[in-house]
C-alpha cells in the first residue's frame, strides 16, 4: 500500500501535467472560436511551465532565498549547502516566460479585436466564408 | 513535504481548465481563467517558487483578466462551442 | 476536425504518459536538473554578488543578457499593439455633459475644438454615471498600490519581487484609474507620448548600464566595473547594478501594460473605454 | 502547530471546492464571479499558511498583500462590463 | 497565547465554512452575495489576525514589521472586499437580474 502511495506521489503530478497539456492542445486544434484557441494556448503554456518548475523542486528544501542574510552584510558564516535550497534556475527561465506570455497574449487580443473590426466575427468557419466571398 | 495541498489544488486546476474551454460564453471564460490563475499561483507557492508565484499573482489576477475582459468588451461574447 | 483533433491529442498524451516513467521522482534532490550548474549558483551566488535572493541574482546578473532581450520582447509587444490598433481619425459625433445641470450637448460634424472648462465633461456613447463608492475607495487605494509597487521593485534583492512584478503592479494601478474614473481621465493625466517614451527609456536604461560597463573596460553587463565611477563598497556594486537594471525593467513593463490596455479597450481611438 | 496549520490549509482547500462548484456550474456569469471572488479570498489565507508551513512567512506575505490588491481589480473590471453592456445572457440567445 | 490563535483560526474557518455553504445553497444571485460578501471578509480578517498574533511569539523588530504587514492585509481587505461586493450587486442590478421569489405550488 505504501509503495502504491509513494508511486502516486512520485508520478501523479506528471500525469496531471500531461492531462493539462492535452486539454490545451485539444482546445487549440478543435475549438472554433479564436479566443478559445488563445485560452487553449495559455493552458498549454502553463502546463509546460508547471513541468519546468516541478523539475526544480526538492524535498525538505527551503525557498531559494538565503536565510539569515537580511542584515544587509550577508556572508553569514555558515556554509551554504546546495541540497537545502530549491533549484533557482527553472524559476528564472519561467518567470520571464510568464511576463512574455502576457505581453504576447495582449498582442493576440489586439489581433482578435482587429479581425472583429474587419469581419464582424470571431468564428473560424464564418471567417473562412467571409474570405471566400470576396 | 506538502504534497497533500499540491495534489488537491492540481486536481482543481484540471476542473477549471476543462470548464474554461467548454463554457459557451466568453466572459465566463475570462472569469474562469482568473480562477485558474489563482490556483496556479497557489501551486507555485507550494512548490517553493516564490518569485514565479509573485509574477503569476500580479499578472494573472490583475493584468491578464483585464486584457481578456477588454477584448471581450470590444468584440462579442458569442461563441458556438 | 473534432475527431482528428481528439485522435492526435490522445496519441500525443499516450506518448507523453509513456515518457513519464523515465522521469525522476517528484521532489528528488538527485534529479539531473539539480546536480550540475545550479549547485554553483546556490553555493557561490551569495558571496559573488551579495544578493540573498538567488532568483534575482541569476536573473539580472548571470543571465542578464537573456533578460535584456526579454525586456525587448515586451517593448516590441507594446509597439505591435500600437501599430495594429491605433487610429488617429477624430470622432465626428461628440457628446458633452454639463456637470452642474446635467444638460447634454451634441455635436455633429464639427472639426473645431471647443474651449471646454472643468464643468464640461466628455461623454461616451455608452455613458454610465460614476459610482461614488468605487471612486472614493479607488482614490484611497491607488497611492498605496503605487507605493507598494515601488517597494517591490526596490526590495527585489532581499525578498520575492523585482522589475517585472513591480512594473505589472504599477501598470495595474494605472488601469485601476481608467476603470474607476474614465479612460479619458487616464489619457489626459498620462499622455500617450509619455507612455511611449517611458517604454523606450526603460529598455534604454538596461542597455545603457550594460554599455557603460563596456566603456569602463569590462564585458557587456559586467557590473563590477561600475565601481570605478560609483564610490561604494566593491562587494555591493553588483547588487547596485542589479537594482538599476530592475528599475529599467519596471519602467518598461509598466508603460507597456498601460499602452496595451488603452489600445485594446478603446480600439485605438483613446476616447472611450470600459 | 505546523500540523495544525497543515490541516487548516487542507480544510480550506476543501472549502474552495464549494466555491469552485459555483464558479463552474453557476447559472449566470455573475454567479461565477461570486465564486471566483470567494476563491480569491481563500487564496490569500492559504498563501500565508503555506508561508508558515515553510517557516519563511516573511517571503510569502508580499504575495498575499499583492493578492489583496489585485483580486479587487479583476472583480471590478468584470462587473464594469455590465455597466456598459446591458444584457445578462449570451448574445447567441437573442438570435 | 496559542489557544487564542487556535480559537481565532477555527472561528475564521467556521466563518469560511458558512460562506461556502451559503454560496452553494442559497437560491439566487442576491442572496448568494450575502454570505459571500460578509462572511468571507470577516473570515479572512480573523484568520490573518490570528496568524499575525502567532507570528509575534518570538518578538523582534522583523517579526513586528511582518505583523504590521499582515494588519495591512486586514485593512485593505476590509476596504476593498465590500467595494467589490457592491460593484457586483450594481452589475446585477444594471444587467436586469430579477430577485428570487418563493414560488407557491410547485417547487423552484
Amino acid at each position: 500500500m505504501t509503495e502504491i502511495l509513494s508511486l502516486i506521489v512520485a508520478k501523479y503530478n506528471y500525469w496531471l501535467y500531461v492531462i493539462l497539456m492535452m486539454i490545451g492542445l485539444y482546445a487549440m486544434i478543435a475549438k472554433n472560436n479564436l479566443i478559445k484557441k488563445l485560452v487553449g494556448m495559455n493552458i498549454f503554456q502553463t502546463a509546460i511551465i508547471l513541468f519546468y518548475v516541478s523539475i526544480g523542486y526538492k524535498k525538505d528544501a527551503t525557498i531559494p532565498i538565503i536565510e539569515g542574510a537580511h542584515g544587509g552584510h550577508g556572508a553569514s558564516g555558515a556554509a551554504i549547502h546546495a541540497a537545502d535550497y530549491i533549484n533557482p534556475l527553472p524559476h528564472v527561465l519561467m518567470l520571464t516566460a510568464i511576463v512574455v506570455s502576457v505581453a504576447t497574449f495582449g498582442v493576440a487580443m489586439a489581433l482578435a479585436v482587429r479581425v472583429y473590426q474587419r469581419y464582424q466575427t470571431l468564428e473560424e468557419d464564418e471567417l473562412r466564408m467571409r474570405l471566400s466571398e470576396k | 513535504m506538502h504534497w497533500q495541498i499540491d495534489l488537491i489544488v492540481l486536481t482543481f486546476v484540471i476542473f477549471c481548465a476543462i470548464a474554461a474551454i467548454s463554457v459557451k460564453d466568453l466572459l465566463a471564460t475570462a472569469i474562469l481563467f482568473g480562477a485558474y490563475s489563482f490556483m496556479m499561483c497557489l501551486l507555485w507557492a507550494v512548490m517553493g517558487a516564490v518569485d514565479v508565484a509573485f509574477t503569476e499573482a500580479s499578472v494573472g489576477a490583475g493584468v491578464s483578466t483585464v486584457f481578456f475582459v477588454a477584448a471581450v468588451f470590444r468584440t462579442s461574447r458569442r461563441t458556438k462551442d | 476536425m473534432r475527431l482528428i483533433g481528439f485522435i492526435i491529442v490522445c496519441l500525443t498524451g499516450a506518448f507523453l504518459l509513456y515518457g513519464t516513467t523515465e522521469l525522476p521522482d517528484w521532489g528528488d534532490p538527485q534529479s539531473p536538473a539539480s546536480v550540475h550548474l545550479s549547485n554553483h549558483y546556490i553555493e557561490r551566488a551569495m558571496e559573488e554578488t551579495q544578493v540573498p535572493n538567488l532568483v534575482t541574482a541569476v536573473l539580472a546578473d548571470y543571465r542578464g543578457f537573456d533578460t535584456m532581450f526579454e525586456t525587448a520582447v515586451i517593448f516590441c509587444a507594446g509597439l505591435a499593439c500600437f501599430l495594429l490598433l491605433r487610429d488617429f481619425r477624430k470622432e465626428k459625433e461628440r457628446f458633452y455633459r454639463h456637470v452642474p445641470t446635467g444638460v447634454i450637448l451634441h455635436f455633429k460634424d464639427s472639426k473645431k475644438k471647443l474651449p471646454i472648462g472643468k464643468e464640461f465633461q466628455h461623454m461616451d456613447k455608452q455613458w454610465v454615471p460614476y459610482d461614488i463608492i468605487i471612486q472614493s475607495v479607488c482614490r484611497i487605494l491607488i497611492p498605496f498600490i503605487q507605493i507598494y509597487a515601488l517597494y517591490v521593485v526596490g526590495h527585489g534583492d532581499f525578498s520575492p519581487g523585482g522589475g517585472f512584478q513591480g512594473g505589472v503592479i504599477f501598470g495595474s494601478s494605472l488601469i485601476l484609474i481608467a476603470i474607476a474614473y474614465d479612460l479619458k481621465t487616464l489619457v489626459t493625466r498620462i499622455k500617450e507620448k509619455v507612455l511611449g517614451i517611458f517604454a523606450a527609456v526603460g529598455v534604454l536604461i538596461y542597455v545603457g548600464i550594460g554599455f557603460i560597463c563596456m566603456l569602463l573596460g569590462g564585458n557587456f553587463l559586467d557590473y563590477s566595473k561600475l565601481a570605478k565611477i560609483i564610490p561604494v563598497d566593491p562587494g555591493h556594486i553588483r547588487a547596485l547594478g542589479m537594482l538599476g537594471v530592475e528599475i529599467g525593467v519596471g519602467i518598461a513593463v509598466m508603460a507597456v501594460m498601460a499602452i496595451i490596455y488603452i489600445n485594446i479597450v478603446s480600439e485605438g481611438k483613446h476616447d472611450e473605454g470600459l | 502547530m505546523t500540523t495544525f496549520f497543515l490541516y487548516v490549509s487542507i480544510g480550506l482547500c476543501f472549502l474552495m471546492l464549494f466555491s469552485l462548484y459555483r464558479a463552474l456550474f453557476g447559472p449566470t456569469v455573475l454567479d461565477r464571479l461570486i465564486g471566483v471572488n470567494a476563491i480569491g479570498s481563500k487564496t490569500v489565507v492559504l498563501l500565508l499558511l503555506i508561508g508558515f508551513l515553510y517557516k519563511r512567512v516573511d517571503m510569502f506575505v508580499d504575495i498575499a498583500l499583492a493578492y489583496a490588491f489585485l483580486n479587487f481589480i479583476a472583480v471590478l473590471v468584470a462587473s464594469r462590463y455590465f455597466h456598459k453592456r446591458k444584457g445578462l445572457y449570451e448574445e447567441s440567445f437573442m438570435e | 497565547m496559542d489557544i487564542l490563535v487556535i480559537i481565532l483560526i477555527l472561528f475564521g474557518l467556521f466563518l469560511f465554512f458558512g460562506g461556502a455553504v451559503g454560496i452553494l445553497r442559497m437560491p439566487d444571485f442576491y442572496s448568494r452575495l450575502h454570505p459571500a460578501g460578509k462572511l468571507d471578509t470577516l473570515g479572512i480578517m480573523t484568520i490573518v489576525m490570528g496568524l499575525a498574533i502567532y507570528n509575534l511569539h518570538h518578538f523582534s523588530l522583523g517579526a513586528l514589521l511582518l505583523s504590521i504587514k499582515m494588519f495591512l492585509i486586514v485593512f485593505f481587505v476590509f476596504l476593498s472586499s465590500p467595494t467589490a461586493t457592491h460593484s457586483i450587486v450594481d452589475a446585477g442590478m444594471r444587467a436586469g437580474l430579477r430577485h428570487w421569489q418563493k414560488k407557491k405550488g410547485k417547487e423552484s
